[in-house]
């Protein structure tokens, strides 16, 4: 995270503001984790603590006509992505303000305005889904990338090898970004993979890739720059597999028998939150009294949050089939752009 | 009137849609330069170019599931499964995500896809090649199901499927491909919302789809020579299923056979019989009867295959066995 | 007696197939280091090591394939797909390999491959991680599919299930794990060929299985305290079904609701439906009524989750419109 | 095919053997051409000719213990595996003294005393199993290698990353053999995979491969001979793309109008089995008269072959659900293996 910031000249505004990013979700999802507890949010609930400069740093590569296509694990991905603090807590509540309706929960955040295609739970499944909405965009000539986030277990589903495939075959506008944070819940990394350097998958079908320090948000962000740069002028896929670690357990209900404390802590040393605060410190872009401030708005957003949830509707129960199919003269709002 | 084929029928229908729209694409396994396993597409690929009718690699999963984010993303695919035995390898994306799609995000995005897939036995090509799943798809909220069984429908259903925003499987019985029939010149779109009565009777309501309607035709015919006449259905929509007519008929004539080349057990037919019993059950002289196929990894030898599916003496039987029912 | 769990029932069984059988081995996503998603299999990779208790990559296709091919060359392979909602990744598999290979082969090859799952709906996990596919796999002919709805059968199915030749697909429904209740220390194998009453009465039979038949008997509690004496049966197996068991306390009610958690179209309420009125017409007094779930992808929200599951309730209101119907 | 045939050590009688099992493969299906128009065989009949060297050339690699998993397109395989030419006719025609009692047909060949588990008609479909039965020779401890034959098309379908991943993942004893005879129906290879170079799959998996001339029978068994060797020695898979073609069309229903004729002459230009003819007369092993007399050998155990499934019969229609489970008492023939 040194000389790399300067290359894409970012000044002290937009790393200050990745900082914010980062430390909102590790706040909002803190958050989360409390608000499990007291019953509020249910079902799966998997948190995202330890890989926020994942998120953070890819979506800076991002345009608002791109597309976002994530997982069971995106609330980064959607905070990031700008998707409001205050609908992403309202669908973890499952009320009727949320992303969803409260149909989705926290597996399912789906945001037509910022082209936030959810929010998948099958592992794998969101590939093919990128790769169709990359393919609609170069059929209809529109110069707009797809980018689509999955972890790497997702990388031994043969949906996997079919779509990285069929994208670089048609060559089409997905960054595909593989979250390597090496395990898929219990199972690490090189008890899934016989190839466990994940980018050379990508180069077995003649696509560019590169593996990129996913705890460090700088290089995160350069690279997704690179990498979005070159598949809107080639047209064709780039494959970033980020190298990150989740500190917390894989889901709430996860006791974390496969791995031991210590490698846990060995990562958090890694933390890329404290690593941007320092840095930004010692070089000094970051003041005394930045970080406080900064915190006291995170809070204060979060808690708005959580107020907007809690004032929120359920769904009536007469409206349980609402939507099932498209309504007449409800058209999808996608048509629309 | 023309003389044509059920396939020359589809293939027009293809044309149609690739014509009057242009986001409409058709994406499938050999649906290009070899001009479609049934050759229905023949010929596309040179007037609408390789991006309109677009050879996909073997990889269902990955196709289907593409069709769909293009869906999303304002395009009308058509994505053609090359025989529904191969859909198995693309239920995860139709059913975790075409059909949740809409509902689950609230109502953000709707996917206007289209999937076409082959179906059925009756060409000996054995256990894995001859399987009719129709009923499996009709159990899934979310997705619309069609089979036409005539060359009207396979001429009309696949514009009507394309206006429909939400996704809408079809399926097109392999043994039809080949059928023969006038079409009038003026033939287009047709409704995909209601069952046809295909030949009106009194005695007892057969109940089919897909390319079984023919031989439940087949079996009213040679009922009628013993003077016993079938009202035969032809459901058409499979999901959802047109209850209003099927009621209808079995009101009147009282007793009904289900005909179906699903196996027996939770096939469609076991759908429309329970529909039936619970809409109709003191109008009904008889247990509602099914025709199925047999509960058997479909043979490759045709005297067993034949012994598997249904067949007109399989149905005329079990109208007999109706008619010798105590009322 | 012992108290135990669900949970519980299946690991002592597990341990119990491992312990007997060298042949036998578990393989599945995180079976091993994780202890399994449910828990299932806490602590057996410790007992019986990495090779008996396998972690599988993300790959269900391949690894239920393997179970088939390592069932077919001498082993006893037990494949755990995590969830139902998996398997749609591996039907290709089961439907076209283990389920059509004896017969294809013209009796060549078995293969005895038992297949766990978890399934079902009831834990605001949403619309793809909360399907009810046992209907599907009822369909299938070469496959046995079974239910364990009790301490018991978790117990004492899985044995049974190894013996068998033949491939056996079993559904632990995911609500049950935490399930509490008395074991006799002697439990061991059950028998998996016959429906089973779990509570006997005169009124209505009430035909479910799973964590479906706990609503059954919660429901029976509530008729009993309105006098209405419901006969409960638990099905066990799935596929084949024990027509005979059903079809005996129908005769003697004279009305039957049949609860199911898959959507009610397609449903294998459906099938135990159309049989009834085939093999038991003439005993009913009125048409056998289904409670299964509403046809929607599963909502997140409780309240949502709870209106589109079957329930006591739902089940009580479907037994009082059986009574209240003209006889 | 020249030297190398040598450093195996390829004596006269084992090279005429291998012509001979080669046109036997392509004289068998010469006949059930003739026999499909007679309406003797039906369903779908997927000719091999063209290809036979790669058949003939992989087995003699392997044992009576081992094991081969196949496709649609078997006749050669099995043939060349040493299935009876009577038993593969008679399943053809449906009859019960058929491989597979008739219930198969041409796509359906299996043989438990070859230990040949098909006849797979679902592309990429036997690679799973053949995965599954090297992993039960593994845990058995039992020194076997299974051969998984498909095709270039095989290799884009997802259960081809599963399994080479698996494969290579757990080290089991698989040799995968990918006849890419560049086309997939009438899908070309440089159409359906953005990487044509299919080995370099296979290396992706870390998992040993090569690249051979699969139109030389001599090339496919020398490096057929060095996989296996590679296989019995570390226990790992091997990967094997076997660069073939196939003259006639993919199925009896193909106009073939995706490929020109004059590429189909180019490469019967390299037809196997003149090739290795020229070779041996060239090289003095093959003598003016040896050719007919095979010829007419191969000619009777054909007309042998059709003669018994002529003679065969069929299965009773009551005995329709024969083997759908396995019958009390009458278990699978593998487990006594
Ligand atoms: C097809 C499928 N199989 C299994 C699961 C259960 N599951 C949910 S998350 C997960 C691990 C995925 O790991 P990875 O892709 O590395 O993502 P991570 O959770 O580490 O972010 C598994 C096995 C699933 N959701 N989908
Ligand atoms: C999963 C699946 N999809 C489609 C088909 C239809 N199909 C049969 S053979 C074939 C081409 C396979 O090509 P390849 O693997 O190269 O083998 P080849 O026929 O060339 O020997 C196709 C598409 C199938 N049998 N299975
Ligand atoms: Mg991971
Ligand atoms: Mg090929």
């Amino acid at each position: 995270m040194t000389a790399r910031a300067d290359k894409v000249h970012l000044g002290r505004e937009h790393l200050i503001g990745l900082l914010r990013q980062m430390l909102l979700i590790r706040r909002f999802e803190e958050r989360c984790v409390e608000l499990y507890s007291a019953g509020k949010i249910r079902g799966f609930l998997h948190l995202y603590i330890g890989e926020e400069a994942n998120a953070v740093g890819v979506m800076q590569a991002l345009g608002p006509e791109d597309a976002i296509v994530s997982t069971y694990r995106e609330h980064g991905h959607a905070l990031a992505r700008g998707v409001s603090a205050r609908a992403i807590m309202a669908e973890m509540y499952g009320k009727v303000e949320g992303t969803s309706r409260g149909r989705g929960g926290s597996m399912h955040i789906f945001d037509a305005a910022t082209r936030f295609y959810g929010g998948n739970a099958i592992v794998a499944g969101g590939l093919p889904l990128a790769v169709g909405l990359a393919l609609a965009d170069k059929m209809q000539g529109r110069n707009r990338v797809t980018a689509c986030i999955f972890g790497d277990g997702a990388a031994a589903e043969g949906e996997f090898h079919e779509s990285l495939n069929l994208a670089a075959l048609w060559k089409l506008p997905v960054l595909f970004v593989c979250e390597n944070n090496y395990y898929a819940m219990g199972t690490a990394l090189a008890r899934a993979q016989s190839q466990t350097d994940l980018a050379r998958h990508a180069e077995s079908y003649a696509m560019p890739a590169e593996a990129v320090d996913g705890m460090d948000v700088v290089a995160v962000e350069v690279a997704a720059h690179r990498a979005v740069a070159a598949v809107r002028q080639d047209g064709g896929p780039y494959f970033l597999e980020n190298r990150t670690y989740r500190f917390r357990a894989h889901s709430m209900f996860d006791p974390e028998l496969y791995r031991g404390k210590a490698e846990v802590e060995e990562w958090k040393k890694k933390d890329p939150i404290p690593r941007l605060e320092t840095w930004l410190t010692e070089a000094g872009l970051l003041h005394a009294d930045d970080l406080p401030r900064m915190e006291e708005a995170i809070s204060a957003e979060i808690e708005d949050a959580v107020a907007f949830a809690e004032a929120g509707h359920w769904e009536p129960v007469e409206d349980l089939a609402r939507d099932v199919t498209t309504p007449p003269g409800r058209p999808e709002r996608e048509a629309a752009a | 009137m023309t003389t044509t084929t059920y396939r020359e029928a589809v293939r027009t229908a293809l044309r149609e849609a690739l014509t009057r729209d242009s986001r409409t694409f058709l994406m499938g396994e050999d649906v290009g330069r070899y001009g479609g396993t049934y050759a229905c597409s023949k010929g596309l690929i040179d007037e609408f170019g390789p991006e309109r009718v677009r050879d996909a690699p073997l990889s269902e999963s990955a196709f289907v599931g593409a069709g769909i984010g293009a869906a999303m993303a304002g395009m009308r695919p058509i994505v053609e499964i090359m025989t529904v035995n191969f859909s198995l390898l693309a239920l995860d994306q139709i059913v975790n995500n075409a059909a949740t799609l809409r509902h689950m995000s609230g109502g953000q995005f709707s996917v206007p896809l289209v999937i076409r897939m082959a179906t059925g036995a009756g060409r000996q090509v054995a256990a894995q090649h001859s399987h009719s799943l129709e009923c499996w798809y009709a159990h899934i909220p979310g997705i619309r199901v069609l089979a036409p069984g005539t060359l009207e429908d396979a001429r009309g259903m696949l514009w009507t499927a394309l206006q429909d925003p939400d996704p809408v499987v079809i399926f097109e019985h392999a043994a039809l491909y080949n059928m023969e029939g006038e079409l009038p010149d003026t033939a287009g779109p047709v409704d995909i919302e209601r069952a046809a009565v295909r030949r009106p009777g009194r005695d007892v309501t057969l109940i089919a789809f897909g390319a079984n309607l023919h031989k439940a035709m087949e079996a009213a015919r040679l009922l009628a020579a013993e003077k016993i006449e079938a009202e035969v259905i032809d459901l058409r929509s499979l999901r959802p299923l047109d209850d209003a007519t099927i009621m209808a008929s079995v009101r009147k004539t009282r007793r009904a056979v289900v005909i179906d080349e699903a196996w027996r057990t939770g096939s469609l037919a076991a759908e429309v019989s329970a529909r039936v019993m619970e809409q109709a059950f003191y109008d009904l002289d008889a247990p509602v009867g099914r025709v199925c196929t047999e509960e058997v990894p479909i043979p490759y030898p045709k005297h067993l295959e034949d012994a598997a599916l249904p067949q007109p003496e399989k149905i005329v039987a079990a109208v007999k066995a109706q008619l010798g029912a105590r009322a």
